[in-house]
């Protein structure tokens, strides 16, 4: 038998993976905006984990509005990715460091 | 007549408002600006007069109370009242500042009507000092009064004007803020804000010491004691005339009021086990600051540190009451150091405030403070050399003037605590003497200096006044201080028998 | 070893493969098709947890559409894909680190038998007439209409938003301004002109 | 009646003061004069009445308060007045001789432009003198002696473009403030174990406090009455100018010369004498007290003599004189001879201002040139002075029959009997003094009147008698200086003139004793040719005639010979170096120590500066935490994440 | 389900937002440059509407309506209701500014009010659905107004810092919220509260869901060290976004504070308490401190806004009714505050100029007295010297730290605002003690000048009068 645990861990491990992604990628601004849907992931694995542990559906219908609120993230997110790349025609992380101190 | 007018708050709000509208006049219409700050702060001192002549002094309870709601939900009182302790410092406040309006008259060209505006609600936030009993308007009145003070000092100030007023006022926040953890402690022991309910209040040892000590810091920033005095000299340096007597005069003594308004009733336990601490620190003041003050080369330099040995009196009258306590076995002898304290904050007000317009009246002719810039001032101004040796006798403690009062009082105080204590109070006499005498041998004799020197003109009408004024104050105050020590003596008796008694 | 746990393990290891392949490959293009990857195993693992509907749609809604927008937006960019990912190793000690720190704490909190069956029971088998679609949209514009019309809102902001920021008005194309249309006026369009007649001389 | 004539007394001259002071420019040099020697006439006619109503025809001690100044803790603070007949008596002396001053001043400072400032400096005087010596309580009697203490400093630096006369008054008040540190100290002692400052309730009690100590260094005992009058008479020692506090007095001849003869001394430089007797009843209390006192006046009337034999300056060798007579009368003190040191005081006074005045009469004939070695055969030109000089001398000297005499052989009287400890050391240094006195005062005499015409030849075409306002009070002060010991001898040195006013313990009662050997000023006098002091002055006059009249070379080669000790005596002993250079220098030097390592560097450098420093710098550093990069601000959330774990999730 | 009327009337001000939003959009297009002041109007309409429906809510009883999504209750309304006021100054500031800089737009005031939504949303909200789903309306509308001056450069960089932080402390939130929802099996705040109550989930597991709950909240609110975000984006922005985003939406996250913590994990209250002691004694230091290095003005202030969000932590951390009052008193003065002291900012740049740096305040006294000391008040205020309103705001913060017994912590935080007081005061010294080097005109109009004033004198009125606020902050907390 699967445990709930199991599923925990995975989805534990999905979201160290994406928030390390995040810090250790000094290149590209897309990969973060990945990770951030992988970190998403990770949440709704969680979620509907715990909702199949718990018989209830409000897990899941939480996971749907945060699949909703995603691609609406993802959106805004590529959406500035642009504006920001018009502007400096670059998308390296290490170019987005003007504002500091 | 007068006794129907809600009289304490007319002199704290009389020159707020006034203030405001004077700052409406504008600088473009200057003088009548400026005759406007003169009315507004004679208005006051009138207002004040009834204060004196309407105090029972048979009593130490609080008198011209005004008391209405003001913020409700936390307790908080719009709570007046004046004891003989207070009522004093309130008419000096405002008999101060009708001379500095009048100082300021010719002499601040920039921005006239701010510079007005600025000393007039300065002396209503003092007044508000002085006349609180709720802590919360204490605070508010106490922490607003750094406002004006910074801008006077920041606006009109000399060459290292902004070094000096920021660390003026970093230096006094740090202060106050510690006081305002310990008000809000005792808020929550005493359940309100009422400065007679925190006098009444019992507290713990423990507690006592720490809120001795957070009243301690803000106090003593103010006073100011060593060591957080180092503010003052460059405060007064760097300010114009009228913000340095203001200063000397009234701001300093919010400090010394506080010690006997809070740190005294509030936690005499605290105050009885670190008397040591403030007699040795006031003592330091007194001898110590002197030594320092001798060297000086910056006229207000000077002063400013000779009010600092100054205070270091007031302190060490308040706190002799234990010792004499322990030494003669009674609080006999403790009052006399108290009374003797706030005599001497009065004639320093005096006194500091008239040797600080003795030097905007040169700083007005030559643009310098040095000592060595003068020298035989005397020979072209005789009648302000005779101000200036009045006053720096005052200074010295001569007695006949008002600086001798409080000075013999407190010794004679000291006597009765420690002869050491005494010892060392009375060497004050001599190196008092010294650095004042000297500045006045370099300044005001000998032969003319210099051109610059031998150019002066002697007072004119306006300067002549209020050295006058205060001539006669400083005069008065010491051939016959009974009129300012019978308001006092109800109040200050009953502080004694309050700090007789432990709170544990 | 079950076939449910073999699924879950097969599962979960290309998902956890797929999710580090994502912040490792040089390409953002490479990047995104594991993304892909990552998300249909977890839709393989949400069908073990009978949640059906979220797993087609995670696949429809993000392999289909989100995906297809990032891999859409990488090629538009015109990224020059060389001089990414340059220094990657450098960092990647100490960030390692640290996650492995959060994974360690992390596991120690949800593996320590605080999640264990013995605490959650065996999940309740659904029937195989249930319908989690059914069950899903039956609550979704009942109980839940109050956030589903907020979920509507957050499009709508999308939306604008999307456009705002990236709707350019280039200078050299022609485009109707549909307020100077509508609140065309007559005298902008026809100028009657008044002429002096010419004097003569 | 009485009441009201002591108010009157003491406000006239402060009436003359202020109206020369305030109004001196308005109503001319004229009036101003007027309007002081009125104030100050007043004041001398109301003291002759005090005086005879007192003295002579018996009232009562007057004992009135004026005004109440303060109140605190129970503690009447009074203005008020105690008139007895050693007060009528110094009131008489101070008003006269004040009166004499006044009318010289008219001649001596005509031609100065502040003629009226000086007027209402020397009015003022009187008034404070007055209140000092008038006062019923410790507070006025303070307050009189801050006072005189302040006009002394006015009038030192009067001509205040001269530096040596600024500096001489800047350190006379300095020097004067250390004894009335002690003094204050005294007075804050006596409220302790009194609990009033009245004289009489202090008096009156003296006797139950006399076995209280104190620990004034911690574990050791000290008698409580000791201790208060070793700190009282720290306020004599400034005032009187006894060894070692004797420094201002000398410099103090910077000022005019008629102040010198009214405040350095005839009256206020007595006021500490006065003082001591005054408090007769404590004094008497403590044996350790009187001895000190003894000696300090000992060494005070002996060596402080040896120094006028080395001054050039007229007015410094009266000076030191003075000081040496004062050192006489501190003697009689210390003997328990206060009715003696009190007698000097007074027949002191009128020779002193008489020698003073005549000084300055000679000075003013030789256009303000004070060196006695330009001067000489001074006698044929002025005659009024010279006589009136020769008198002075004589008096001086203790020539017998006149005035000094009387007081001073009863003070080396009683030196001999006391039994004070020191009083051995005493009598050696006041007979040596005496010979010492007679030495200088004829050396001076000689100097000035005699001998060779040593000035230069434009001052000896001016040369004349001074005018009748200079001369008449040097007349009027030559009377006294001649009877006043004879007439008054009896009474107060032998009588019981100041009982009530003084008190003396029968142990130590050496007048007393003396007294029964007393049979009239005739007999004294005649007794007093055969005692050893007049000897000893003939000596000294006989050895200032041979060295300045008949060997004047030989001076010059006694000092060469004695070069090491001609160098100690010029340079006063070096008390004025080390002054300068330990007190003066030192809190120059520690002022300048302390505000440099504490202030600045410390407290502002170190705390104040340092702190905003530190922050300063700690925001500087700090601030590029916020590197600007995505990621380290993801690793700042993540530690963040990692930090709150461990601490509530592991803790 | 049965739909009742009654249930729509709490959420009429939503209801009324959402439409005049959605008409705004719809008109917009249709006016020419010259008339977009009429979508200027219709918005200040929408928040005027608004203000008065929300207003007809005052005094209602608490209910909680829509399946438990929503509640409206006395805190909510009053937050709104400064809500409404904050965004309102910040559109009445933004016209000229955005005019000079081409982004006069409707969508600009679209998003903003739509962004209200989120927050009105998230101040009422009742469910960990509601919180996720108001808390993501507002934090993309924000991240579009960051990014909307789309020619500057540093606007879009703010944007993707904030966007990529944001998303992350989402799905922090986000992880928090599912581990929560795993141990009690409800989204809803009060069955949490009663199943944490009830004993549900072992501490070590809730205290790992409350900390990444905390620190989802934390980063809203700007809390060290999760403040990384704030002084770039403030900086980057618009300076009108910049007031926008520092005001209201502070107040949402303080609703989010108390609606989490309070509502939800009040249970909780010992362990929450530590770890909010730790973020105010960090964010005390930081902010205090790292502002002093500052010179750009709107830098600084952001460090400041740091610092004073440690001091509605402390009012909250108290955990007592008069504390949370007190918080949600700061709040509101802290939302005043930095409307006036950016909305200064706004007042003194003109085309091509921002004014954000501290030396463009150098002699204002001189170019204009009246706005000086309307600057100087403001900057006294955020100060908390008396008598103005921040002094109030630290009062009774400390205050309720006193009360609980945490006078220790009381001790640090004034110690801190007394470091802090020195970068204020030094506004104030630029201003009145050195001279002018911009001597420009001031060009804003008389609307900008009149709310610039009232915003200001509010700071003395509120601190002259600090009572009825503070009444209407402890009744709205209590019960």
């Amino acid at each position: 038998m699967v445990e709930l645990s199991d599923y925990l861990i995975v989805g534990a491990v999905l979201f160290c993976l994406s928030m390390a992604g995040i810090f250790i990628n000094r290149k590209s601004v897309i990969i973060l905006l990945m990770c951030v849907e992988l970190m998403l992931l990770a949440v709704n694995m969680n979620f509907i984990a715990f909702s199949h542990y718990l018989g209830d559906t409000a897990g899941q219908v939480f996971v749907f509005f945060i699949l909703t609120v995603a691609a609406a993230e993802a959106a805004i997110g590529l959406a500035i990715l642009v504006v920001l790349f018009r502007n400096r025609r670059s998308i390296n992380v290490d170019d987005v460091g003007t504002l500091r101190g | 007549m007068f006794s129907e007018l809600p009289l304490l708050s007319l002199v704290i709000w009389v020159p707020i408002i006034g203030g405001a509208l004077v700052l409406a006049i504008g600088d473009q219409r200057a003088e009548t600006a400026k005759l406007a700050a003169l009315l507004v702060a004679f208005l006051t001192l009138l207002l004040s007069i009834p204060l004196f002549t309407g105090f029972a002094i048979d009593t130490a309870d609080m008198q011209f109370v005004e008391f209405r709601p003001w913020i409700e939900s936390f307790g908080i009182n719009y709570h007046l009242g004046v004891d003989g302790i207070a009522m004093p410092l309130i008419v000096l406040t405002t008999f101060t500042t009708v001379l500095v309006v009048i100082a300021g008259w010719e002499v601040i060209k920039q921005r006239p009507s701010q510079y007005m505006a600025a000393f007039l609600v300065m002396e209503g936030l003092i007044n508000g000092v002085f006349a609180a009993l709720d802590a919360a308007l204490f605070y508010v009145f106490w922490e607003a009064m750094l406002i004006p003070m910074f801008i006077i000092i920041g606006m009109w100030g000399g060459p290292n004007r902004v070094y000096a007023t920021i660390k003026f006022f970093l230096y006094t926040f740090f202060g106050s803020v510690f006081m305002l953890v310990a008000l809000l402690y005792l808020y929550v022991q005493a359940g309100s804000f009422a400065i007679l309910d925190f006098h009444a209040v019992n507290i713990g040892m423990t507690a006592q010491i720490l809120i001795f000590l957070a009243f301690l810091v803000a106090f003593a920033v103010k006073v100011p004691m060593f060591p957080v005095h180092t503010w003052l000299p460059d405060a007064h340096v760097e300010a114009p005339t009228g913000g340095s007597v203001i200063l000397a005069a009234i701001m300093l003594k919010v400090g010394a009021y506080g010690f006997l308004r809070f740190s005294l009733p509030i936690a005499p336990d605290a105050s009885h086990a670190l008397d040591w601490l403030m007699i040795g620190l006031s003592l330091v003041a007194v001898v110590y600051i002197g030594f320092v003050a001798l060297i000086q080369q910056d006229m207000k330099k000077l002063i400013a540190y000779s009010s600092i040995a100054h205070m270091g009196f007031v302190t060490l009258g308040f706190f002799l009451a234990w010792a004499i306590a322990e030494n003669t076995g009674s609080f006999s002898g403790a009052a006399m150091g108290i009374e003797g304290g706030m005599v001497q904050m009065v004639s320093h007000g005096l006194v500091s405030g008239a040797m600080f317009l003795c030097v905007g009246v040169l700083y007005d002719r030559l643009h310098s403070r040095l000592i060595a810039d003068y020298g035989g001032v005397a020979n072209v101004m005789p009648v302000f050399a005779g101000f200036m040796v009045l006053f720096a006798m005052a200074n010295a403690g001569l007695p006949g003037t008002s600086g001798f009062v409080g000075e013999f009082m407190v010794i004679l105080s000291a006597f009765k605590a420690d002869f050491w204590y005494a010892f060392l109070a009375a060497t004050t006499l001599i190196i008092g003497a010294a650095y004042t005498l000297w500045m006045v041998k370099r300044v005001v004799f000998g032969s003319v200096g210099s051109d610059a020197v031998a150019a002066l003109k002697d007072v004119n009408g306006r300067e002549f006044l209020f050295l006058a004024v205060l001539a006669v104050g400083v005069l008065l105050l010491g051939l016959w201080p009974n009129p300012l020590l019978e308001v006092m003596h109800a109040t200050v008796q009953n502080l004694v028998e309050h700090i007789a008694v432990s709170k544990i | 070893m079950s076939f449910e746990q073999l699924l879950f393990y097969a599962f979960s290891a290309v998902l956890i493969m797929a999710a580090g392949m994502v912040i490792t490959v040089r390409n953002p293009v490479h990047a995104a098709l594991s993304l892909v990857l990552a998300f249909v195993a977890s839709a393989g693992l949400w069908m073990l947890l009978e949640a059906e509907f979220l797993a087609i749609a995670l696949v429809l809604v993000y392999v289909g559409a989100v995906m297809v927008l990032f891999i859409f937006v990488v090629m538009m960019l015109d990224i020059d894909m060389a001089a990414l990912r340059e220094g990657f190793a450098r960092y990647l000690p100490i960030g390692a680190l640290v996650a492995l720190m959060v994974v360690g704490i992390m596991a120690f909190v949800l593996g320590g038998g605080h999640f264990s069956l013995e605490v959650t029971g065996e999940p309740v088998r659904q029937a195989t007439d249930y319908s989690n679609t059914q069950a899903l949209g039956q609550v979704l514009y009942t109980t839940y209409v109050f956030p589903f019309e907020v979920a509507a809102v957050i499009l709508l902001v999308a939306i604008v938003a999307a456009i705002v920021l990236t709707l350019r008005r280039r200078p050299e194309t022609k485009q109707q301004r549909v307020s100077r249309q509508v609140a065309v006026r007559r005298e902008e369009r026809v100028r009657l002109v008044q002429m002096q007649p010419e004097e003569r001389r | 009646m009485l009441e009201s004539l002591n108010i009157a007394i003491v406000l006239a001259p402060l009436a003359g003061a202020i109206i020369a002071g305030l109004f001196g420019k308005a109503i001319g040099r004229e009036w101003s004069h007027r309007a002081a020697i009125l104030g100050v006439a007043v004041a001398f006619l109301g003291s002759l009445v005090v005086f005879y109503q007192i003295a002579v025809a018996g009232a009562d001690i007057i004992n009135q308060s004026v005004y109440t100044w303060a109140v605190s803790d129970g503690v009447r603070f009074e203005v008020g007045f105690l008139v007895d007949k050693l007060t009528a008596m110094m009131m008489v002396v101070v008003t006269f001789v004040s009166l004499m001053v006044h009318i010289y001043t008219i001649g001596y400072m005509h031609d100065d432009p502040g003629y009226q400032r000086f007027f209402s400096y020397i009015s003022l005087f009187t008034f404070s003198m007055l209140m000092l010596v008038m006062a019923n309580n410790f507070m006025q009697l303070f307050f009189g002696w801050e006072a005189v203490g302040l006009v002394s400093y006015l009038l030192i630096g009067f001509w205040y473009t001269r530096e040596s006369a600024i500096y001489a008054n800047l350190k006379a008040f300095l020097v004067n403030r250390v004894g009335d540190f002690g003094f204050v100290l005294g007075i804050a002692g006596v409220l302790f174990y009194f609990n009033t400052l009245d004289y009489n309730s202090v008096f009156a009690t003296a006797e139950l406090h006399k076995d209280l100590t104190m620990q004034v260094i911690p574990g050791t005992e000290w008698n409580a009455m000791t201790v208060i009058c070793l700190l009282l008479f720290v306020g004599a020692m400034g005032k009187s100018a006894q060894w070692p506090l004797h420094v201002w007095l000398p410099d103090s001849m910077e000022g005019p010369t008629p102040i010198s003869a009214l405040i350095h001394a005839a009256t206020m430089v007595t006021a500490g004498i006065f003082m001591v007797a005054r408090m007769s009843p404590l004094y008497e209390l403590s044996t350790t007290a009187l001895s000190v006192v003894l000696v300090i006046g000992a060494i005070t009337a002996f060596f402080m003599g040896l120094l006028g034999l080395v001054q050039h300056d007229i007015k410094r060798v009266v000076a030191y004189s003075t000081l040496s007579q004062l050192g006489y009368m501190t003697v009689a003190l210390g003997a328990s001879a206060y009715a003696a040191g009190v007698f000097h005081l007074m027949t002191h006074a009128f020779f002193k201002a008489l020698l003073f005045l005549g000084a300055g009469s000679v000075i003013v004939a030789m256009h303000h040139e004070q060196d006695m070695r330009k001067m000489g055969g001074l006698r044929k030109y002025m005659p009024i002075t010279w006589l009136t000089g020769l008198v002075g001398t004589l008096a001086l000297i203790g020539f017998p029959g006149f005035a000094g005499f009387f007081s001073k052989d009863v003070i080396i009287e009683a030196v001999r009997h006391s039994e004070i400890p020191g009083a051995g050391f005493a009598y050696v240094a006041v007979l040596l003094g005496v010979f010492i006195t007679a030495l200088y005062s004829f050396r001076m005499y000689f100097l000035v009147f005699h001998g060779k015409e040593r000035m230069d030849h434009h001052t000896r075409e001016h040369l004349h008698e001074s005018p009748w306002v200079i001369t008449v009070p040097l007349v009027a002060l030559a009377v006294p200086s001649v009877l006043a010991g004879a007439m008054y001898v009896g009474d107060m040195a032998f009588g019981d003139f100041f009982a009530g006013a003084i008190t003396v313990l029968p142990e130590h009662d050496v007048l007393g004793r003396l007294a029964q050997d007393y049979h009239g000023w005739f007999a004294m006098t005649l007794h007093g040719l055969m005692a050893p002091p007049v000897w000893l002055a003939a000596a000294g006059v006989f050895v200032a005639w041979y060295l300045y009249i008949r060997r004047p070379e030989l001076p010059a080669r006694i000092a060469a010979r004695f070069s090491t000790l001609h160098r100690v005596l010029e340079r006063k002993y070096g008390f004025d170096e080390f002054n300068d250079w330990f007190f003066a220098g030192g809190s120059r030097g520690l002022g300048r120590v302390l505000w440099r390592a504490g202030d600045v560097t410390v407290i502002d450098g170190l705390l104040v500066n340092g702190t905003a420093r530190v922050v300063g710098w700690t925001a500087a550093v700090t601030r590029w935490v916020q590197s600007g990069y995505l990621y380290h601000y993801a690793f700042a959330m993540i530690v963040g994440l990692l930090l709150l774990f461990g601490l509530f999730v592991l803790g | 389900m049965n739909f009742e009327m009654s249930q729509l009337l709490p959420v009429l001000p939503e209801v009324f937002v959402l439409g005049m939003a959605c008409a705004i959009l719809l008109i917009d297009p249709f006016l020419s440059e010259a008339r977009r002041s009429i979508t200027f109007m219709l918005s200040l309409g929408t928040l005027a509407g608004a203000f008065l429906l929300t207003l007809g809510l005052y005094g209602e009883a608490d209910q909680v309506v829509f399946s438990g999504f929503f509640v409206l209750d006395g805190m909510a309304v009053l937050l709104k209701l400064a809500a409404y006021v904050a965004v309102a100054v910040a559109f009445l500031y933004a016209p000229r500014y955005l005019r000079e800089r081409e982004m006069l737009r409707g969508e600009y005031f679209v998003l903003g009010l739509l962004g209200l939504l989120g927050m009105m949303i998230l101040i009422s909200a009742h469910s960990l659905l509601t919180v996720y789903l108001g808390l993501e309306l507002m934090s993309l509308s924000l991240y579009a107004m960051v990014a909307m001056q789309r020619d500057s450069v540093v606007a879009s960089e703010a944007a993707m810092k904030y966007f990529v932080l944001g998303a992350m402390a989402s799905a922090m939130l986000l992880y928090g919220m599912s581990m929560l929802y795993g141990m009690t099996g409800s989204l809803d705040l009060a069955e949490i509260h009663a199943a944490i109550s009830a004993g549900a989930g072992q501490p070590v597991v809730l205290a790992f869901a409350l900390v990444f709950i905390i620190i989802g909240v934390a980063f809203k609110l700007g809390a060290v060290p999760f403040h990384m975000w704030v002084p770039d984006v403030y900086h980057g922005a618009p300076t009108t976004v910049t007031v926008y985003m520092s005001t209201a939406p502070k107040l949402a996250a303080f609703a989010m504070l108390m609606r989490l913590l309070v509502d939800g994990l009040g249970g909780l209250h010992a362990q929450w308490q530590d770890i909010l002691i730790i973020l105010t004694l960090l964010s005390l230091a930081v902010g205090n401190v790292i502002a002093i290095a500052q010179t750009n003005i709107k830098r600084m202030l952001a460090y400041s806004a740091i610092s004073h969000v440690a001091f509605i932590l402390l009012g909250v951390l108290a955990g007592t009714e008069a504390g949370y009052a007190a918080g949600l008193f700061y709040a509101v003065s802290y939302a005043l505050m930095s409307l006036a002291s950016f909305g200064m900012v706004i007042f003194l740049s003109r085309a091509g100029f921002e004014a954000d740096n501290l030396e463009d305040f150098r002699g204002l006294n001189e170019r204009s007295p009246w706005h000086a000391f309307l600057m100087l008040m403001v900057m006294f205020s955020m100060a908390g010297v008396p008598p103005f309103l921040g002094f109030w705001a630290k009062l009774f913060v400390i205050q309720a730290a006193v009360q609980v017994g945490l006078v220790w912590l009381a001790v640090a935080a004034v110690v801190f605002s007394v470091i802090g007081a020195f970068y204020y005061l030094r506004v104030v010294k630029l201003m009145y003690f050195d001279k002018p080097t911009d001597v420009a005109p001031l060009e804003a109009g008389w609307g900008m000048r009149m709310t610039i004033s009232a915003n200001a004198l509010a700071m003395l009125g509120l601190g002259v009068l600090p009572g009825p606020l503070m009444a209407l902050c402890v009744a709205a907390m209590a019960g």
